[in-house]
């Protein structure tokens, strides 16, 4: 895995109930980029960055990360490199303190006990949380949950980081600093987002979806000034292009 | 450990079904006395949350093999027993139409089993008599664990109850008793343990969560009303499962017999004569045997058997498996026919 | 109690089949309830050797699931799949009732197999049919029915609120233990104590809930009882429904149908 | 109750567990004003909106709506003339289908159900969802379940309408419905959320929010194009007056 270029070849993906998801794509993404996933509700978005550490499996058509297929043996393996920040905060904290949580993942890396607090101290400082760690998860707000749940998955050293929906609750104060420590991240980013203007603040590049299809896919400064190619999938300049 | 509807006679789901509906109703009563109308949307949620709960399997250490929440007592711990008997009500109703659990007729004695036990009986006589009003983490394990045990177990055993009075089965009382409690002994035991640790971790967070029933009036009151509603439900299940069972030695299968006048019908027995002396009959084998030989069996089985089917004469019964088999190819020629020209008149339509 | 990631899916799969609208989807939900009830009950009152009594049975899921365009993997799958307890209670029956009840071509057939038999039909029958009636009939439809046939209120509002929040509980239970698996490598320690953490902040996560569901109701003149929309639209043919089925299923039980045709070609 | 002015005196209000989430707040809003209340995480936002309703009575102070004061005994009336829509469209759809959810409270207020009828068709008709009447409300994309969620307020005709958050969730396109949605109501409104858009393209008013206390209340010009305001608030100017 030293490269991790991260490839979908001919996607297909339905839902047990039938409901066809994603209708086969396709990518490459390189080393050290970061790439943004856009599109509407409902465009597939979450169902395709799920496939990337096996939690779905693609129905036809295979995903392949640093040259190891995502299989249901390799998943376990594909986790450790590929680190997912889910769309709810809520869903991603589970044990009883803020500590505990970001513990959880490096102790099942299986390190000793003092290289897990420097861990997690060094996770929730990246955060800006580090004076919550005593405190149960379940008391913080919104903003701070999202802030600690990037810090359980950063505390796990990933090589890839995918995030769904980083901004959502947050204040103005917070997302911004959630685009800083994004920019901060130097290895490969993938990036859903409905914010386009964090998108366009984080990602060189962007990628369309919509109807389980790749619409269009290329630098950020192509996608998003497309007037014409983000209105025909709902979607709209980013605001603050949108001069009044 | 659902009941099934093809192990019960009618008389055994019906009886059952009849008390079901009156704890409901007594319950639902009782929640609109002593108001608190925040309670509607808490039930339905943890009914829910149950359901959910379930899908998080964990691996039982030393066994290999998975375990979830059962959700009884964890349900009458947040709810109280009143709400918590309606919830799990509402939980198994769910499951019987969407999984299939049980069927329908046997809903009536799975409410019963999953429910009457945990909300009424391990809930105010184990769980909160060994938590008491100041409970440590450890009362509440302890607590949890024997709550959830009494309540399955005495689950099990009426499972095992209803199955035996349904006589559709042959399994003898002593050897299924000793095949169910242990089984469910191992599951109570995981199942109180999870309980328990997430009593404890709400407690650590936000103590104020759980039932109490102190506020409105003391234990001892609530316990001793519980117990006479039991004893009251006991008895009119009891009534009519005997009345029942001596007037019309099968229910509805005597009714029919009057009905269409078949003479190929069982002799009325009284049905609890048939069970108990066939109980008997089994049990003497136990323990030396675990299953009896078939050739001992036979001398003495050959009259009531006999009597239970006297329809088996070679003709008919030839006659009977070769018209099933036909009425099968029928039934499948039809339903496949309907499946065709449903095809046909939709491909026409586009 | 039993519910996992797959039975979740299906839960969704039934519910999007009962909404599809055939004749029987436009049936009123209390002449299906009715009808099923009906049926399983004529299935349960056969005595315990009977078997060729039960196979004209049959003929009720087949037509339904045929004329309500209910694909059949889903109601086998579920036959399959669902609770294996009345067949490992049943499998007794042939080991300990071994007297020899008919010889067919020269091969004795024990009591405890023709049972044995029965009861799978027998099984076959009310779950297949339990399962045809939630795939025909919107679960809101049901709770209707069962409010008409005198349950309780606050019973139905359970049934209703269940039914919607299992769907919603489901997603996030589903999101969570990938949260969990996303962090755990496969490790398989701690795993009653991961799973009471994950349950104890679902359960609080849920009963927070309820106090939002709350104020939402409060904020549209919620005081207490839930007056529910009766739409009722009982017409004729839901009136004939039951009358014809059900007399063809008392018809089923009292006379035997299949013996009548072995006897016309013997 | 005829002319809805909506005062609030010296409000404080602590959680039971001790947070202090209001200190001191007082504004009054008169009739068809449209007021955007803004503030970073934890200020005390949807605390205070809360109070509105009677679902949290303020610790000391009081508030009066139409001359009525907000108290146990007259907020199940007070209800009637005020609308809540809550930030979780899941919480606030609970009926098992769209119609019946719509129908609850005009059923609650006592509506024969012919009225009922009426009224549901109509306020989803406002909100361009008529089509979904007989569909299950979870089968619904966010975006349509928010849009039934304010279905549910307009059917009780409230004289106020308060609404948290609407645009959380939504992708470019409904949030623009939303924005137009709101345009189009002509009673008082008052809307919390981080869309610093949104509440420039429907509110005139503004109040700033920060620490449970009132930092600023003014037009909504004054207010989001002072930049040095906004900052000391942890907030930002509008995306869409951010140039590049
Ligand atoms: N568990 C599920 N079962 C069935 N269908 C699903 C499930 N989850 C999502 N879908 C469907 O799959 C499609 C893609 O959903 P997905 O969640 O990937 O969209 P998304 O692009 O992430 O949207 P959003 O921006 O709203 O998060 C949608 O039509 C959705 O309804
Ligand atoms: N149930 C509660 N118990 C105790 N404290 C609470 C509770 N709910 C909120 N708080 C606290 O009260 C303060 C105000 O919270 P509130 O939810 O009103 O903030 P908000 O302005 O709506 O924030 P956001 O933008 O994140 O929604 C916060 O410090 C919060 O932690
Ligand atoms: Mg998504
Ligand atoms: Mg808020």
């Amino acid at each position: 895995m030293s490269h991790h270029i991260i490839k979908a070849e001919n996607i297909h993906f339905s839902y047990p109930d039938g409901t066809k998801a994603i209708n086969g794509i396709s990518f490459e993404i390189h080393h050290g980029e970061s790439v943004g996933i856009i599109g509407p509700n409902g465009a597939g978005k979450s169902t395709l960055i799920l496939q990337l550490n096996g939690f779905l499996l693609p129905t036809s058509g295979s995903f392949n990360i640093g040259g190891t297929p995502v299989t249901q043996k390799t998943k376990t393996e594909i986790r450790r490199h590929v680190g997912l920040v889910f769309q709810n905060p809520d869903d991603q904290l589970f044990m009883p303190t803020v500590f505990d949580d970001v513990a959880f993942g490096p102790l099942n890396l299986g390190l000793s006990p003092e290289a897990v607090e420097i861990k997690v101290e060094e996770s929730l400082r990246i955060v800006g949380c580090l004076e919550l760690k005593s405190r149960p998860s379940h008391h913080l707000s919104l903003g701070q949950k999202r802030a600690v749940s990037i810090a359980t998955i950063l505390a796990m050293e990933p090589d890839i980081l995918v995030m769904d929906e980083p901004s959502s609750f947050l204040d103005n104060h917070s997302r911004r600093e959630i685009i800083n420590l994004l920019r901060k991240f130097h290895h490969t980013k993938i990036i859903v987002s409905h914010d386009l203007d964090l998108i366009m603040d984080v990602c060189e590049r962007c990628i369309i979806l919509n109807d389980g299809r790749v619409q269009a896919d290329g630098t950020t400064k192509d996608m998003l000034l497309n007037k014409t190619l983000l209105e025909k999938n709902k979607l709209e300049l980013p605001l603050s292009l949108q001069n009044k | 450990m659902h009941m099934a509807d093809a192990l019960l006679s009618p008389t055994v789901g019906l009886s059952f079904w009849a008390g079901t509906i009156a704890t409901i109703s007594y319950c639902a009563r009782k929640l609109k006395n002593e108001f608190n109308d925040k309670i509607i949307p808490l039930m339905g949620v943890m009914g829910a949350f149950i359901f959910a709960g379930q899908m998080i399997n964990f691996t039982i250490p030393a066994t290999g093999s998975s375990g979830h929440i059962g959700g009884g007592l964890l349900l009458t711990i947040v709810l109280g027993p009143w709400a918590a008997f309606i919830s799990i009500a509402s939980v198994l109703f769910i499951q019987a139409l969407f999984f299939a659990d049980g069927g329908l007729l046997a809903l009536g004695c799975n409410i019963w089993n999953l429910g009457i036990y945990p909300c009424f009986i391990a809930y105010p006589l184990v769980y909160k008599l060994i938590t008491g009003s100041n409970n440590s983490n450890k009362k509440i394990m302890i607590g949890s664990i024997l709550g959830v045990i009494l309540g399955l177990e005495m689950g099990a055993f009426s499972v095992v109850l209803e199955t035996v009075f349904s006589g559709i089965t042959e399994l003898p009382f002593l050897t299924f008793t000793s095949i169910m409690l242990p089984i469910h002994l191992l599951i109570a035991v995981v199942e109180g343990i999870v309980t328990g640790t997430i009593v404890i971790y709400v407690k650590n967070i936000q103590p104020d969560l759980f039932y109490s029933d102190n506020k409105s009036n003391n234990t001892l009151l609530n316990l001793k009303k519980v117990l006479v509603a039991m004893s009251v439900l006991a008895l009119i299940t009891g009534g009519m499962l005997s009345w029942f069972a001596s007037t019309h030695p099968d229910g509805l299968e005597w009714s029919m017999g009057k009905i269409s006048g078949r003479e190929e019908l069982p002799p009325k027995e009284d049905i609890f004569h048939k069970t108990l002396s066939k109980l008997q009959e089994k049990t003497a084998f136990l323990p030396d045997y675990g299953f009896k030989k078939p050739e001992m069996a036979e001398p003495e089985k050959a009259e009531s058997e006999k009597e239970a089917w006297p329809a088996v004469s070679g003709g008919t019964s030839i006659a009977g498996i070769l018209g099933g088999i036909l009425t099968l190819g029928i039934t499948i020629l039809i339903g496949s026919v309907i499946k065709f020209f449903r095809k046909r008149s939709l491909t026409n339509t586009y | 109690m039993s519910f996992n990631q797959s039975e979740f899916f299906d839960l969704g799969y039934l519910d999007y089949l009962s909404y599809k609208d055939t004749f029987i989807h436009r049936l009123d939900p209390r002449a299906k309830f009715i009808v099923t009830l009906v049926f399983i009950f004529m299935v349960i009152s056969f005595p315990k050797h009977e078997i060729s009594g039960l196979i004209p049975f049959l003929i009720f899921p087949v037509i339904l699931v045929a004329l309500a365009d209910i694909p059949i993997k889903i109601i086998l799958k579920k036959l399959i799949v669902v609770s294996p307890f009345a067949l490992m209670v049943g499998i007794f029956n042939p080991m300990l009732d071994r007297k020899i009840l008919i010889s067919l071509f020269g091969i004795g057939i024990s009591g405890g197999w023709i049972s044995y038999l029965s009861i799978i039909i027998k099984f076959i029958l009310t779950i297949s049919s339990a399962l045809i009636l939630i795939a025909t009939t919107s679960f809101p439809g049901i709770c209707m029915a069962m409010e008409n046939l005198g349950m309780p209120n606050i019973f139905i509002l359970q049934l209703m609120f269940i039914y919607r929040y299992i769907f919603i509980l489901g997603e996030e239970v589903v999101r969570t233990n990938n949260a969990r698996e996303l962090r755990s490598f496969g490790k398989k320690g701690y795993e009653i104590l991961t799973a009471g953490n994950i349950l104890g902040s679902l359960l609080l996560r849920t009963i927070d809930r309820s106090e939002r569901i709350y104020q939402a109701m409060c904020a549209r003149g919620f005081n207490g009882k839930i007056n529910l929309f009766k739409k009722s639209r009982f017409l004729l043919k839901d009136f004939l429904y039951i009358i014809l089925l059900s007399g063809f299923f008392i018809f089923l039980r009292l006379f035997p149908l299949s013996q009548f045709i072995g006897k016309m070609f013997i």
